[in-house]
């Protein structure tokens, strides 16, 4: 039975990488799947919400899909996902996770295939609680900064130096990294996703301050690792999945990924390659057209997945171990190593108050 | 002696260190034509924009139609009667002459705030205009775009608006300025008729002009009035003519 | 010749203001442009100096063909421009507008500041606050600081005090003394004539009539001149 | 009006350009392709709002780089009320948010002007370039302000799930909820049309030409160019307004700077100060990234090729290239 | 907080100043004394960002890179003012506006065709790599010295350029009157492309001594071009000693801003609080200061005599 999927990402535009791991990881498990009858049209968002939504209003209305999927961002995801689940489609994250939808708005046609936005920052905190008595944390003054550091101290026990908001697209930190220095700190957290962490994580390096850094795993993401450099060599971040995690699942992934696209995936690959598993595994159960029994197929989750174990909490987002790990220089290549798992089995904080 | 129109005292503007009028006293009394000549940089313009607004004085009072209005902006000091034109035309580039002229009418009758009404059907704003343009001889060109009348034309237009704001003085800019001989002839004869409408403040280099027309001529030498005085004893004054007039006299 | 100018026509946009102007300037020679308001003197000029190309005809300078240059190879044939409006940079000094675009030659700063020490006391000002007239030196000034071989006056009297024009006049009878080549527009006939060796008259963008300043007859100026 | 009414070369485009906007939607609805009717309807509030611009800069050569600010208002006002209706939370001095269009509307159009009269007031003491910047700072300040006000979403921005009712229309359909766009775009114009032709359109655009020269005749020039303003921002708030409602989703990215300039651009691009410069600008520019967009995700490269193409060659924008210079009485 | 903190904070915002500086340049030449507004100077920037990272890459040294930076934005320059803006000289400035929105989309996508999508790696060159420790104790990274040693020189060369040789004064004379200046026999297209080069090249040298410090992306220019307008306006318009003040003033407001707002609001709110209303009121100071400054000086802190 016919089954098409519309994956809206971000293509063109400064954010373009993202969307391009999320697209290649997606279809790559789409190719594995080999089944004829699913499709997938593409668009590009541009990072524009106004974009996404009409794109969005194309896919249902013209092109009649029957499942969203691909937004990186919460921003995009916000608009455009509430009101496709209204509409009776599905839509299945591939990373944006905000808390909004994972409480008591979750939804039965909304899946999160990645994470909650708060889990890895969760993580880092509860990582903190051993060894760092005063912690310097840092985001960007908006919703998922906010999330992320209030998942931290959800977790973190210990005293903190500091809470700073920075501003969202901001390249110049000189004088956090003053406040940093001058605070007595003895950790840093950051989360400072794309641009802004590169420029963090040089200017940091250069400081001369000597206080470890920590901080949710994409901040650490192979897609900004190689642009960073040498001066990430050594932060600790949280992770679901790192290039070396030793699962067949995970080899199998990494070399295909490699083979197909001669590049490392960074997580957002993995989690649209989980994604396009998760559809493809429920799609030959279950036809689309119904949606209580796809829906219960997704949930089930019968996926093999390099992050290893996975299964969907009551608000559908992921159930996952997260790990620690650690940028290091391998070989002249600066890649993510695991050291330890954080959580086992961890779900979010939202999950409670779904009433599905 | 008749009460002046316009009165000017004491009227001081400095550029930086450079005073260009210094203590400027000088009046306009009904029905007259006042020259003021002088020397380049003298500081005529620099005295009409005061009298208009358009430059703020240091210090010195301008009184006009028996107010003070020193204090004004340029706009109220327009609707109060002040028509000015520029040393460098000055008008709406893309509408026609008559769309200039209507501006100003709509200005006079002290109505831009309406919006539905359409003015190209106002025939209150069209006819007011036109017998303006009629009047300094613009009638067969009042449809073509102000950008592209030539130079004397514009002045010409420019001296409609003033007319179409009724105004109670008018402050000329050197109005014969780029005017061939044909065009200062014809100008000059209108000014002459026009001064029974409302005194005249005329600045002009075109001495012919300023003779044939001033019941009275002001010089203006850095600044200063040096004299004043009816044609004859402007002409035979020594000094003016070292300043100003050369062999010109 | 130094300026030869055959036939020319001209446009602005889709209207024809040149219908062929016959028009030259010999070495040492002053001509005088004449003709009333609109009758194509400045557009004259403008095709002269390719700012406002000719589409039919011919423009030599020193015996060069001017077809295809642009202005500043126009004008470094020798053509020193004072334009009609005299448009000063605004936003330059009195000092900048005169040296900007000098070139070497007899004629250097001190030498206009002699000529026009209103200038040397303005040095340092804006151009845009000059005064109409100390404007029209500036514009006299800053052509030939460029060390022109034919000098064009557009309305170079326009809005000065008497004195002034005297002056002014008398500067171009200086130059014209010394050699200077002149091609030169101006209302005032009374000025004009004495300095023009010859007299170009123009009638809706054709040349109506050249001679001699003596030959210009008063029933001539009634026709072409409206005096 | 009788300017409107007379065919010139102009208004037969402008006829047909409001003709092919109708026609299309219920071309696409027939054919069983809503999504063109979405589109269309893109179309409309788009043009709507730079029609809003269009008065400020157009005729006003107000160049306001911080139109967003007000679109984004106009968004906003549309999410607030909404979302206040649906929780039932009150508003302000308790009362209660609505989903009725038109108070939404109405409280767009009111608030946009306000803002709009407060910002110009500040603004309209600058000139060119500065204008330019100034409002740009404004809408910057409304920008980060809506991006870290926690309260309606922040940057992720605020969902109506559900699009504002109107009496007696069952707004989710899409034809209905562009037959309510297109007439409101109809009017602004009429309006645009009429303020134009008014004394006041006459004095806006005499300020624009030569701003002495309006205040020797006796018209205060900021008087007529901030009232210009207001109106501009409120009919550009009334179309962010049904921008929210048409996503139904106000985010801050409305309120970008990205927004300002493509409503500058969209007016360029169908030409200055035109009628229906607006929406022929609005048509040619969403049509092209719909269609790039489909074609190559090289999209953006070749959109700005078109746009380079159109302002060189084409002088005027499209209105300038099919219908001539404009004409100004 | 300590004396010493303050006074580090102060000469980050200095710094920060002469960055943004750094980042105008360009424009200021090119906005304000050729008087062109140029969206795509933020695309110049990006490029010579790029140029100097592959190059750096390739070589191995970032000062070949540098060099690379200038060639290639100059480069740039000088063809898109060959193609596109000497058409758009004596148009208004709303052409100008779309032209070179276009030129943005253009430059953004095709340096993405180009290199990728994801941001590449430029790193510091290792003689001015770590930090030094400044009188009165604190270290400071060597690097941000040397910007503001950057941005110190090109000011000073480009105040000398622009009001002391008769390039500069033939470039403000071509802003007024392009014709008049031609018929004085000065060849203004072949400058105004010269300039139009100058300017690009400066922006990336920005580009690049920037984009070592911070991430060298697609759309890195983006933020730029806004702040680079601000600073120009600020200072007023034409105007280098405007433009290095306006930098300097906006990079002292927004650091201190970013330092001092969260912690004077922490007196009367909680801490998490102060951050957060703090930080949203310093990311919009810049933009509060520079609509104060406007509104009480509509042409900017030094207007440059200009129309
Ligand atoms: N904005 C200004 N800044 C500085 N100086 C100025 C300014 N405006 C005028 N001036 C100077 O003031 C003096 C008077 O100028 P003004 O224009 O009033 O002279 P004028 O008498 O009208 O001369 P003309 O007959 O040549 O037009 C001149 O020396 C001029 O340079
Ligand atoms: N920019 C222009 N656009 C269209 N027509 C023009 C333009 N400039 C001049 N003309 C027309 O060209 C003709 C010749 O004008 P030109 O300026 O050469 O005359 P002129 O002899 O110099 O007159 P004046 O004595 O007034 O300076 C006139 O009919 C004028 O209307
Ligand atoms: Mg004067
Ligand atoms: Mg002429």
């Amino acid at each position: 039975e016919p089954l098409k999927i519309g994956m809206i990402t971000t293509l063109s535009g400064g954010g373009a990488g993202l969307g391009i791991d999320t697209r290649d990881g997606f279809m790559l498990a789409i190719k594995n799947a080999g089944n004829k009858d699913i499709t997938v049209v593409t668009e590009d968002d541009a990072q524009k919400p106004e974009l996404a939504v009409q794109i969005a209003d194309k896919m249902i209305q013209s092109d009649k899909v029957d499942i969203l999927t691909g937004i990186v961002w919460s921003n995009l995801l916000m608009a455009v996902a509430p009101s496709a689940v209204a509409q009776g489609k599905f839509y299945v994250s591939t990373n944006a996770a905000p808390a909004a939808l994972a409480g008591a708005n979750c939804n039965k046609l909304y899946f999160n295939a990645a994470y909650q936005n708060d889990n890895l920052h969760e993580a880092m905190g509860e990582y903190a609680n051993k060894g760092y008595k005063k912690m310097f944390i840092l985001a960007p003054n908006y919703p998922a900064g906010k999330d992320s550091l209030t998942g931290f101290k959800r977790y973190y026990k210990g005293q903190l130096a500091a809470e700073v908001y920075t501003q969202v697209g901001q390249t110049d930190y000189a004088a956090e990294i003053a406040q940093m220095r001058a605070s007595g700190a003895d950790g840093i957290f950051v989360f400072l996703p794309g641009g802004m962490g590169i420029a963090f994580m040089k200017q940091f390096a250069q400081s001369g301050v000597k206080i470890p850094v920590m901080g949710p795993g994409f901040s650490f993401s192979q897609d900004v690792l190689p642009a960073i450099g040498d001066a990430a060599v050594g932060a600790k971040a949280s992770g679901q999945w790192a290039p070396d995690f030793d699962n067949a699942a995970s080899k199998k992934f990494l070399a295909d990924f490699q083979k197909e696209y001669n590049r490392l995936p960074s997580i957002y690959a993995v989690q649209a390659y989980d994604a396009a598993q998760l559809i493809v595994a429920a799609a030959s159960k279950a036809s689309v057209k119904n949606a209580d029994a796809f829906g219960a197929e997704l949930k089930k989750a019968d996926i093999q997945s390099p992050r290893g174990k996975f299964k969907f909490n009551t608000n559908q987002h992921p159930i996952q171990d997260i790990y620690l790990t650690e940028v290091v220089k391998q070989n002249g290549v600066i890649t993510n190593k695991t050291v330890e798992k954080i959580f086992a089995d961890h779900g979010d904080a939202y999950a409670k108050d779904c009433k599905i | 002696m008749v009460e002046p129109v316009l009165q000017i005292s004491n009227l001081v503007k400095n550029f930086g260190a450079l005073r260009a009028t210094d203590g400027v006293t000088l009046d306009l009394r009904p029905g007259e034509i006042h020259a003021l000549i002088g020397p380049n940089g003298a500081g005529k313009s620099t005295l009409i924009h005061q009298i208009c607004g358009t430059l703020r004085q240091d210090s010195g009072t301008v009184r006009f139609a028996g107010q003070d209005i020193g204090s004004l902006g340029v706009a109220q000091r327009a609707r109060l009667g002040l028509g000015r034109t520029f040393q460098v035309s000055s008008i709406a580039p893309d509408f026609s002459g008559l769309r200039n002229v209507m501006l100003a009418v709509q200005a006079k009758q002290g109505s831009s705030f309406r919006f539905f009404k359409p003015v190209m059907r106002d025939r209150s704003l069209i006819d007011t205009a036109m017998a303006m343009l009629e009047r300094v001889g613009l009638t067969a060109r009042a449809r073509i775009p102000a950008a592209e009348l030539s130079h004397g034309e514009r002045r010409q237009l420019e001296i409609a608006m003033a007319l179409a704001l009724g105004s109670k003085a008018f402050l000329l800019d050197e109005p014969m300025a780029g005017m061939g001989p044909e065009g200062s002839k014809s100008l000059t004869h209108f000014l002459d008729t026009l001064r029974h409408e409302a005194p005249i403040l005329l600045v002009e280099h075109d001495m012919d002009a300023v003779f044939a027309l001033a019941d009275r001529i002001s010089v203006l030498v850095y600044g200063r009035v040096i004299a004043t005085g009816t044609v004859e004893e402007i002409r035979r004054d020594p000094t003016v003519r070292t300043a100003y007039l050369g062999d010109h006299a | 010749m130094l300026l030869d100018v055959t036939k020319i026509e001209a446009f602005y946009g889709a209207s024809q203001a040149l219908f062929g102007v016959d028009l030259s300037v010999a070495e040492g020679e002053a001509v005088a442009l004449m003709g009333r308001n609109g009758m194509g003197k400045t557009t004259t000029i403008r095709a002269i100096c390719n700012l406002n190309p000719p589409r039919s005809g011919a423009v030599k300078i020193g015996g060069t063909d001017t077809k295809g240059r642009r202005p500043h190879h126009v004008a470094k044939l020798g053509i020193g421009l004072v334009p009609e409006g005299r448009r000063c940079f605004p936003n330059l000094t009195v000092h900048e507008n005169l040296v900007a675009a000098a070139r070497p030659g007899p004629w250097t700063l001190e030498r206009v500041n002699e000529l026009f020490p209103r200038l040397e006391e303005r040095h340092a000002q804006m151009a845009r606050s000059l005064s109409g007239g100390e404007q029209q030196m500036l514009a006299i000034g800053r052509a030939l600081m460029t060390n022109p071989r034919l000098l064009i006056l557009d309305e170079a009297t326009e809005g000065l005090a008497p004195v002034i024009r005297q002056d002014i006049w008398k500067a171009i009878r200086r130059l014209k003394a010394e050699g200077l080549s002149i091609l030169v527009v101006d209302k005032t006939l009374s000025e004009l004539l004495p300095v023009a060796d010859r007299c170009v008259i123009l009638e809706n963008g054709r040349s109506a009539w050249s001679g001699r300043p003596a030959d210009l007859t008063t029933e001539l100026q009634d026709r072409y001149l409206g005096v | 009006m009788r300017e409107i009414m007379i065919v010139t070369r102009e208004n037969l485009i402008n006829l047909i350009l409001a003709a092919l906007l109708l026609a299309v939607p219920f071309a696409a609805n027939a054919l069983g392709q809503p999504f063109y009717v979405t589109l269309a309807t893109r179309i409309a509030i788009l043009a709507l709002a730079a029609t809003g611009l269009n008065l400020a800069l157009g005729l006003g050569g107000l160049v306001s780089f911080g139109h967003a600010a007000f679109f984004g208002i106009g968004g906003y006002v549309a999410g607030i009320l909404a979302a206040h209706a649906f929780s039932g939370d009150p508003l302000l001095f308790g009362l209660s948010g609505t989903k009725q269009m038109w108070v939404i509307w109405i409280v767009a159009v009111i608030l946009s002007g306000l803002v709009g009269l407060a910002i110009g007031a500040i603004s309209l003491r600058t000139s060119g370039v500065y204008f330019i910047m100034i409002t740009l700072a404004f809408a910057q300040m409304v920008y980060y302000f809506a991006i870290s006000w926690p309260a309606y979403g922040g940057e992720d921005g605020l969902s109506l799930l559900v699009r504002n009712q109107f009496p007696g229309v069952m707004t989710m359909i899409p034809l209905n909820f562009f037959l309510i766009c297109y007439v409101i775009l109809l009017l602004a114009l009429g309006l645009f049309a009429l303020i134009r032709a008014s004394r006041f359109g006459t004095a806006l655009q005499a300020a624009r030409q030569n701003e002495v020269r309006v205040a020797t005749v006796g018209i205060q020039p900021y008087r007529i160019r901030l009232t210009g303003f207001a109106i501009s921002a409120a009919i550009t708030g009334l179309a962010g307004a049904l921008f929210a409602d048409l996503n139904r989703f106000v985010s801050p990215s409305m309120l970008s700077w990205h927004m300002s300039g493509e409503l500058i651009v969209l007016i360029i691009l169908g030409g200055t100060g035109r009628l229906f410069g607006p929406l022929a600008g609005a048509a040619l520019y969403v049509i092209f990234e719909f269609a790039l967009g489909g074609l190559t995700e090289r999209w953006q490269f070749f959109l700005g090729l078109i746009l380079l193409v159109v302002v060189l060659f084409a002088r005027g924008g499209l209105l300038g290239l099919l219908a001539g210079k404009a004409k100004h009485g | 907080m300590t004396l010493a903190l303050a006074l580090e904070q102060l000469l980050n915002g200095l710094q920060l100043g002469v960055m943004l500086f750094l980042m105008a340049a360009g424009l200021t030449l090119i906005f304000g004394v050729m008087g062109l507004i140029n969206l795509a100077h933020g695309s110049l920037y990006m490029v010579g960002a790029f140029a100097c990272a592959t190059v750096a890459a390739w070589t191995g040294s970032f000062w070949i890179g540098l060099i690379a930076s200038l060639a290639a934005a100059a480069a740039a320059g000088a063809v898109v003012e060959l193609v596109v803006i000497r058409r758009l000289y004596d148009r208004d400035h709303l052409d100008q506006v779309l032209a070179t929105f276009a030129l943005i989309l253009m430059f953004s996508e095709g340096t993405r065709w180009l290199f990728g999508s994801f941001p590449l790696y430029l790193d510091i060159p290792p003689l001015l790599q770590g930090a030094v420790a400044l009188p009165g104790g604190t270290e400071y990274p060597v690097y941000r010295l040397a910007i503001i040693l950057a941005g110190a020189i090109v000011a000073f060369g480009l105040y000398l350029l622009i009001s002391r040789t008769r390039l500069g004064m033939r470039i403000r004379a071509g802003e007024s009157d392009r014709e008049m200046i031609g018929a004085l026999g000065v060849d203004i297209r072949t400058l105004y492309t010269v300039v139009f080069a100058l300017g690009a090249a400066l922006a990336g040298l920005a580009g690049a001594m920037v984009g070592a410090l911070q991430s060298v992306q697609v759309g890195m220019g983006e933020p730029v071009l806004i702040l680079a307008f601000v600073v120009i306006v600020i200072g007023g318009i034409g105007s280098i000693k405007g433009a290095l003040l306006g930098a300097l003033l906006v990079g002292v407001t927004d650091t201190m801003g970013r330092f001092l707002l969260p912690k004077i609001l922490a007196l009367f709110v909680a801490p998490a609080q102060a951050g957060m209303i703090g930080g949203a009121a310093a990311s919009m100071l810049i933009y509060i200061v520079m609509a104060v400054i406007l509104a009480v000086k509509p042409r900017g802190l030094f207007p440059a005599a200009h129309a």
